[in-house]
């Protein structure tokens, strides 16, 4: 390998009381790579993106963010813990994280959304932060609406402005969880349109996602956990073709029905 | 803390408990008993029939029950003709029955816009769904408002219940001898405000969690199905 | 006009007065106290965690009739019996440590000599319903913490954000707005609770209706007239309530 | 000297009242004012209820009672009193032509109103124990009662009974009953001046107060502004 | 026409305020025949469903069930409302509907659910209902949950409940709004699944779905629907293979991507 990985996961296991969720997750993207993750509801894909910025604190595992390493220890109980809550800080400004519902703060207009977390954890002067801000909602095609709250705006246009928030913290690998399944079929296209833009650009990316189209034509590995281990992984026109598990062969059938 | 006051005046305290025990639960009876249809009627949109309540219920919730005993109690007794009608009806002599009046009332408007709130909440799709069956208007109050309502109301229905035991202290400002009357008494014949009160405050205790604990069995039973998903997915595992 | 028999200026006016400002005061304290009690109660520390629930339910359990009687009188009694005790304290101090518990007792009572301090019923009466209102208010701000959509708190983690710019930025915010409605009602209660500040001698309006009641025989005028006065404040209050949740709900999509 | 604070009650007329302004008036509040002027020192009253009136005395918030407060032993085991500076009998009242009387049989059943806490509390309660007994905050709401007719008959002090209640337009169906009773084993020595126990000295000042101005004629100006006989 | 048709409508006109949502919609469903309804959000789908049992009042036009005309009068402002509210709960209780987000009375148990309007609108007793009800719920496979309250079950079971409810009303005519909509992908399946079996059985249906395939495999008439206008209708077959309209290529073209 010529360059450092963008986010490299090792091992990951998680248990949630006496459940294993993740039995041994590993993945490595590289600068530009864009994994789409598949799965079927409680494979513990959310999980998965969560461990990666320790939204959840893994078992055991590591997690290496363009080179560096998070550290970890154990608790008296043994439970892990990170040794550095700065460090954790540092890191998580750099991996963004798109939620699912997208969690946009309901009491701030969409720039202010997005210029909260790059002038309060990046630093930047107001004026800096409200100038990356007008391009990323360019780019998301959300301009107009840039002093709506967010429960003013449809399914759509919120999780755009939760892209271009996750976007204005120019992080160096983008996570998005499951971006399209709480919206209305018409507004799919949307918001994988703005994705699509984005992997172009280059942009590192790894996104949960059901869309089956998505993952052929967009990303350029595909993941299948299932029980909280990987099934398939690889090139996603070639694992669609050929699928080695009798699980993802299901799983794909069920859902091109 | 004298010790033996407490217990010299244990009888009193018993007697003033058995009036406290009597009207608290009676006034909650009856006035949840008025406050079904009344807040059927707040939900109206005929103006005759909501207005009147309303009137009512903002009445009783923007004064102070013990304003609203002073009116009944005092103001009632100097009313003409209010003499003549104590001899034909004996209970309009005694306090008890203004307390058990100006509780019950008090309750009610309480109770009804609780109830008022908790119908008004049901869920569109469900009223939807019985009127797609075919139920009347009349069907669908009675078998999927109320009941519905009535259910979700109950955690906000217990705090009413809280608030009248600690109003009903009240009653002691009106002449009664209650829970709180008998420790006035006390502390007016010895002069010791802690014996007084903390004995008369530890019975209070105990009954308040008294009502908490039945209220929460109530709840227990009437609101399995509020209950999440997950939670009740832990209490099997 | 009714005719109050000249009465009217002193209940409404003197009466409102003090109606008004013991329950502005008591909401004032009720809120600190409300506050420190939520969060000890959502604290990792156990014993602040278990006093703010001690608190809480001890105070939730008992009429706030007797509360105010217990204070008002027993209260006082403390209060002032405090620095005889502490004398003795230092006395007692004094003895065990050098034996001459007397000269330890004198040079201490030119300190201890507060004559009487004057618990007047005023303040008796603001931290008493301060002291009750305090216990609603934790449970109130408690709920609205926790009420306190988890994934804005989780974006803000996400980010890289630290536990005081969430708490600062995110939870503050969101939590006033959900608390706003509790408050509201909070305060009405507060309110009307004042009035059995009159049983201890408070000069409020439910007092001087009754001081002119008894002097007058005339119960149903006056206690009425303080009646229509609290649905005025009540009204009042209403309507300045919902301007003020109006402007808290920025970005809020009303129910309806 | 010392500014002094001294507790009334403010709902026992004529001896205390309030009037429109909002002001104590009445015989104890005179008194009160004459022997503090006496004593050359300024006084502040303190209005508190009855059921307060002697905690709140012990816990310092005023120095003195003058209050109507008659000087029974039970009270001399919390305050100490000075010489008394009235004394008047306790009186049933009761409705004109009620027909009740002050037997045993004919009280049976009857309901006896009182005001919570005084001498006539502990009277009526030891001496008459088959009647029903209502107690009171203040002496008002039991005039309140008995002419709503709640009440069969009231036990107070003869003289606020008379020029509290009877003599008003309110009370102009009630009349006295029975004997005037004043033993002292339940009424004590009169009304007295109440200090802490320990202001031995305070309370010896007011004695010899009391002396004076019944010695200088200004107890009498007081005492011909309420009543057409000598109450002392 | 040999003949009664279950279900007819003609030229329902509905408006909301200014706009007017149908645009004379006319439709006749024979016993035994499943009607499926497309068309995009917003075309008037379900504001057509809720015309049919008069959940909404149609501006005009005449819907008449089993023969029987529904009668209408204007009010003095112009509105038009149903004469006999008799009338229209007997026709109710005729058309069961099966609601999108499944309307399940919440503080009643799956067997509850199902019993209460066969007991308390058509008289039957409480245990000819039980009976009725246990057939129902063994036919779309939910008996195991008969005492399980409404948020105790997966948004499938629910639906499967939804839909037996609507059995016990022993229906001419079943109107399904969107049924599989607010599913989850791998429980789509199992309640078309339920849908299909009953179209065998000859149930007279009309369902509202987004789902091609169903409408193609196992409906007899397709109706689609664009701002308010039928614009094709006809054997699924045919339309599917040969669309009339430009709007309608595009709509299956777009959805079978
Ligand atoms: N905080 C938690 N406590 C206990 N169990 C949890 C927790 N979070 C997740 N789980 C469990 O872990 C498993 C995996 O959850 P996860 O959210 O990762 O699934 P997922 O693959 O994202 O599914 P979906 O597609 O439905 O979002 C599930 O069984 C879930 O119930
Ligand atoms: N009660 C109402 N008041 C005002 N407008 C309404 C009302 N109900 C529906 N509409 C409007 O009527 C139009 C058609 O709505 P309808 O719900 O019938 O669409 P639909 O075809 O079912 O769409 P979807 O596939 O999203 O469910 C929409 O523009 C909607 O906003
Ligand atoms: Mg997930
Ligand atoms: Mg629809
Ligand atoms: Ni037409």
């Amino acid at each position: 390998m010529d360059k450092t990985p963008a986010l490299v996961c090792e091992d990951i296991h998680k248990s949630f009381g006496n459940i294993e969720v993740l039995k041994g997750v590993s993945l490595t993207a590289h600068e530009g790579d864009v994994i789409s993750m598949l799965g079927s509801s409680g494979s513990g894909k959310s999980t998965f993106l969560r461990c990666i910025n320790l939204l959840e604190t893994p078992n055991s595992g590591k997690v290496i963010v363009g080179g560096e390493l998070i550290n970890m220890k154990a608790t008296k109980s043994g439970e892990p813990v990170p040794v550095d809550n700065k460090q954790i800080e540092r890191i998580r400004s750099k991996l963004s994280m798109v939620f699912q519902g997208f969690n946009l703060w309901s009491h701030m207009t969409t720039l202010e959304n997005i210029i909260e977390a790059p002038i309060h954890v990046l630093g930047l002067s107001k004026a800096e932060a409200i100038e990356r801000a007008n391009e990323m909602m360019e780019k998301v095609g959300i301009y107009e609406r840039k002093d709506y709250y967010p429960a003013h705006m449809s399914g759509g246009q919120q999780q755009r402005v939760a892209i271009a928030r996750a976007l204005a913290m120019n992080p160096s690998v983008m996570l998005f969880d499951e971006p399209t399944s709480a919206l209305d079929p018409e507004l799919v296209g949307e918001v994988l349109k703005v994705i699509r833009d984005l992997a172009e650009e280059g942009r590192t990316m790894i996104v949960v996602t059901h869309e089956m189209g998505f993952a052929r034509e967009v990303s350029n590995q595909t993941l299948f956990l299932h029980k909280g281990h990987i099934l398939e992984q690889g090139n996603p026109q070639e694992i669609f073709a050929n699928p080695q598990s009798e699980r993802f062969k299901q799983f794909i059938a069920g859902n091109l029905k | 803390m004298d010790l033996q006051i407490i217990w010299d005046e244990l009888p009193l305290y018993f007697d003033g408990l058995l009036l406290t025990i009597q009207l608290v639960p009676l006034s909650l009876l009856i006035g949840f008993v008025i406050a079904v249809p009344l807040a059927v009627m707040r939900l109206s949109k005929n103006p005759f029939v909501n207005y009147p309540v309303f009137a009512f219920t903002y009445a009783f919730r923007g004064t102070p029950l013990i304003v609203q005993l002073f009116i009944l109690y005092y103001g009632v007794g100097t009313l003409d003709g209010y003499s003549e009608l104590t001899k034909e009806f004996n209970f309009l002599k005694g306090a008890y029955f203004f307390a058990l009046l100006g509780f019950t009332l008090n309750t009610a408007a309480y109770t009804a816009e609780i109830f008022r709130g908790a119908m008004a909440q049901t869920s569109f799709g469900e009223v939807e769904a019985a009127k797609a069956c075919g139920m009347s208007q009349f069907l669908i109050f009675r078998r999927i408002i109320i009941p519905s309502a009535l259910r979700r109301a109950l955690p906000a229905y217990s705090n009413e219940v809280i608030f009248m035991l600690h109003g009903s202290a009240l009653a002691s400002t009106i002449t009664l001898v209650d829970l709180t009357g008998a420790a006035r008494i006390v502390q007016s014949r010895y002069y010791a405000p802690y014996e007084a009160f903390i004995t008369a405050a530890v019975f209070y205790f105990v009954l308040t969690f008294l009502f908490i604990w039945l209220f929460r069995l109530v709840e227990n039973h009437y609101n399995r199905h509020l209950k999440r998903r997950e939670e009740t997915i832990q209490v099997v595992t | 006009m009714i005719d109050l028999d000249g009465y009217g200026y002193s209940i409404l006016i003197d009466g409102g007065i003090i109606t008004i400002s013991i329950s502005m005061a008591s909401l004032f304290v009720a809120c600190i106290l409300g506050m420190i009690a939520a969060l000890a109660r959502l604290s990792n520390n156990r014993i602040a965690s278990s006093i703010a629930f001690s608190y809480t339910t001890i105070i939730r359990g008992v009429p706030d009739l007797v509360l105010m009687l217990l204070i008002f009188f027993g209260g006082q009694i403390f209060v002032n019996n405090l620095p005889e005790n502490l004398l003795n304290l230092t006395a007692w101090l004094g003895e065990l440590v050098s034996g001459n518990g007397d000269s330890w007792r004198a040079t201490a009572e030119p300190y201890l000599d507060w004559g009487y301090i004057d618990i007047n019923p005023f303040i008796a009466g603001v931290l008493t319903i301060g002291f009750i209102f305090g216990a609603y208010m934790g449970e109130t701000f408690r709920g609205a913490i926790m009420a306190v959509d988890h994934g804005m708190l989780e974006a803000g983690t996400a980010y890289g954000m630290t536990k005081g710019q969430i708490n600062r930025r995110i939870l503050l915010p969101q939590m006033v707005r959900h608390a706003l409605p509790g408050i509201g009602n909070n305060w009405l209660v507060l309110m009307k609770a004042s009035a059995i500040t009159s049983i201890i001698g408070l000069e409020d309006m439910v007092r001087k209706a009754g001081l002119a009641a008894g002097a007058t025989r005339q119960p149903f005028k006056f206690y009425l007239t303080a009646a229509v006065a609290f649905l005025i404040l009540t009204t009042l209050s209403i309507w300045i309530l919902k301007l003020i949740e109006k402007r808290y709900s920025a970005g809020v999509r009303s129910a309806l | 000297a010392k500014d002094l604070r001294i507790g009334v009650e403010g709902a026992y007329p004529p001896f205390s009242s309030i009037d429109t302004n909002g002001n104590v008036v009445g015989f104890d509040i005179d008194i009160a004012n004459a022997l503090c002027e006496e004593m050359k020192v300024k006084c502040t009253l303190v209005v508190q209820d009855w059921d307060g009136i002697i905690p709140a005395l012990n816990a310092k918030k005023y120095d003195a009672i003058i209050a109507s407060m008659s000087i029974t032993e039970e009270r001399k085991k919390k305050v100490d009193f000075s010489e008394k500076y009235y004394n008047s009998p306790a009186r049933f009242l009761r409705k004109k032509g009620s027909g009740i009387e002050i037997t045993a049989e004919s009280m049976k059943g009857k309901t006896v109103g009182v005001q919570r806490g005084t001498i006539h509390d502990t009277f009526i309660t030891a001496e008459f124990p088959d009647t029903e007994i209502k107690r009171y905050g203040t002496q008002d709401e039991a005039y309140l009662d008995i002419a709503a007719g709640r009440v069969d008959l009231l036990i107070a002090d003869s003289i606020a009974m008379d020029d509290g209640f009877v003599k008003t337009d309110a009370g102009k169906d009630f009349e006295f009953v029975g004997p005037s009773y004043s033993d002292p084993k339940y009424f004590g020595d009169g009304a007295g001046i109440a200090v802490r126990k320990s202001d031995t000295e305070l309370r010896d000042r007011f004695s010899a107060a009391i002396k004076a101005i019944r010695g200088n004629g200004v107890y009498k100006a007081i005492n011909d502004k309420y009543f057409d006989f000598d109450i002392y």
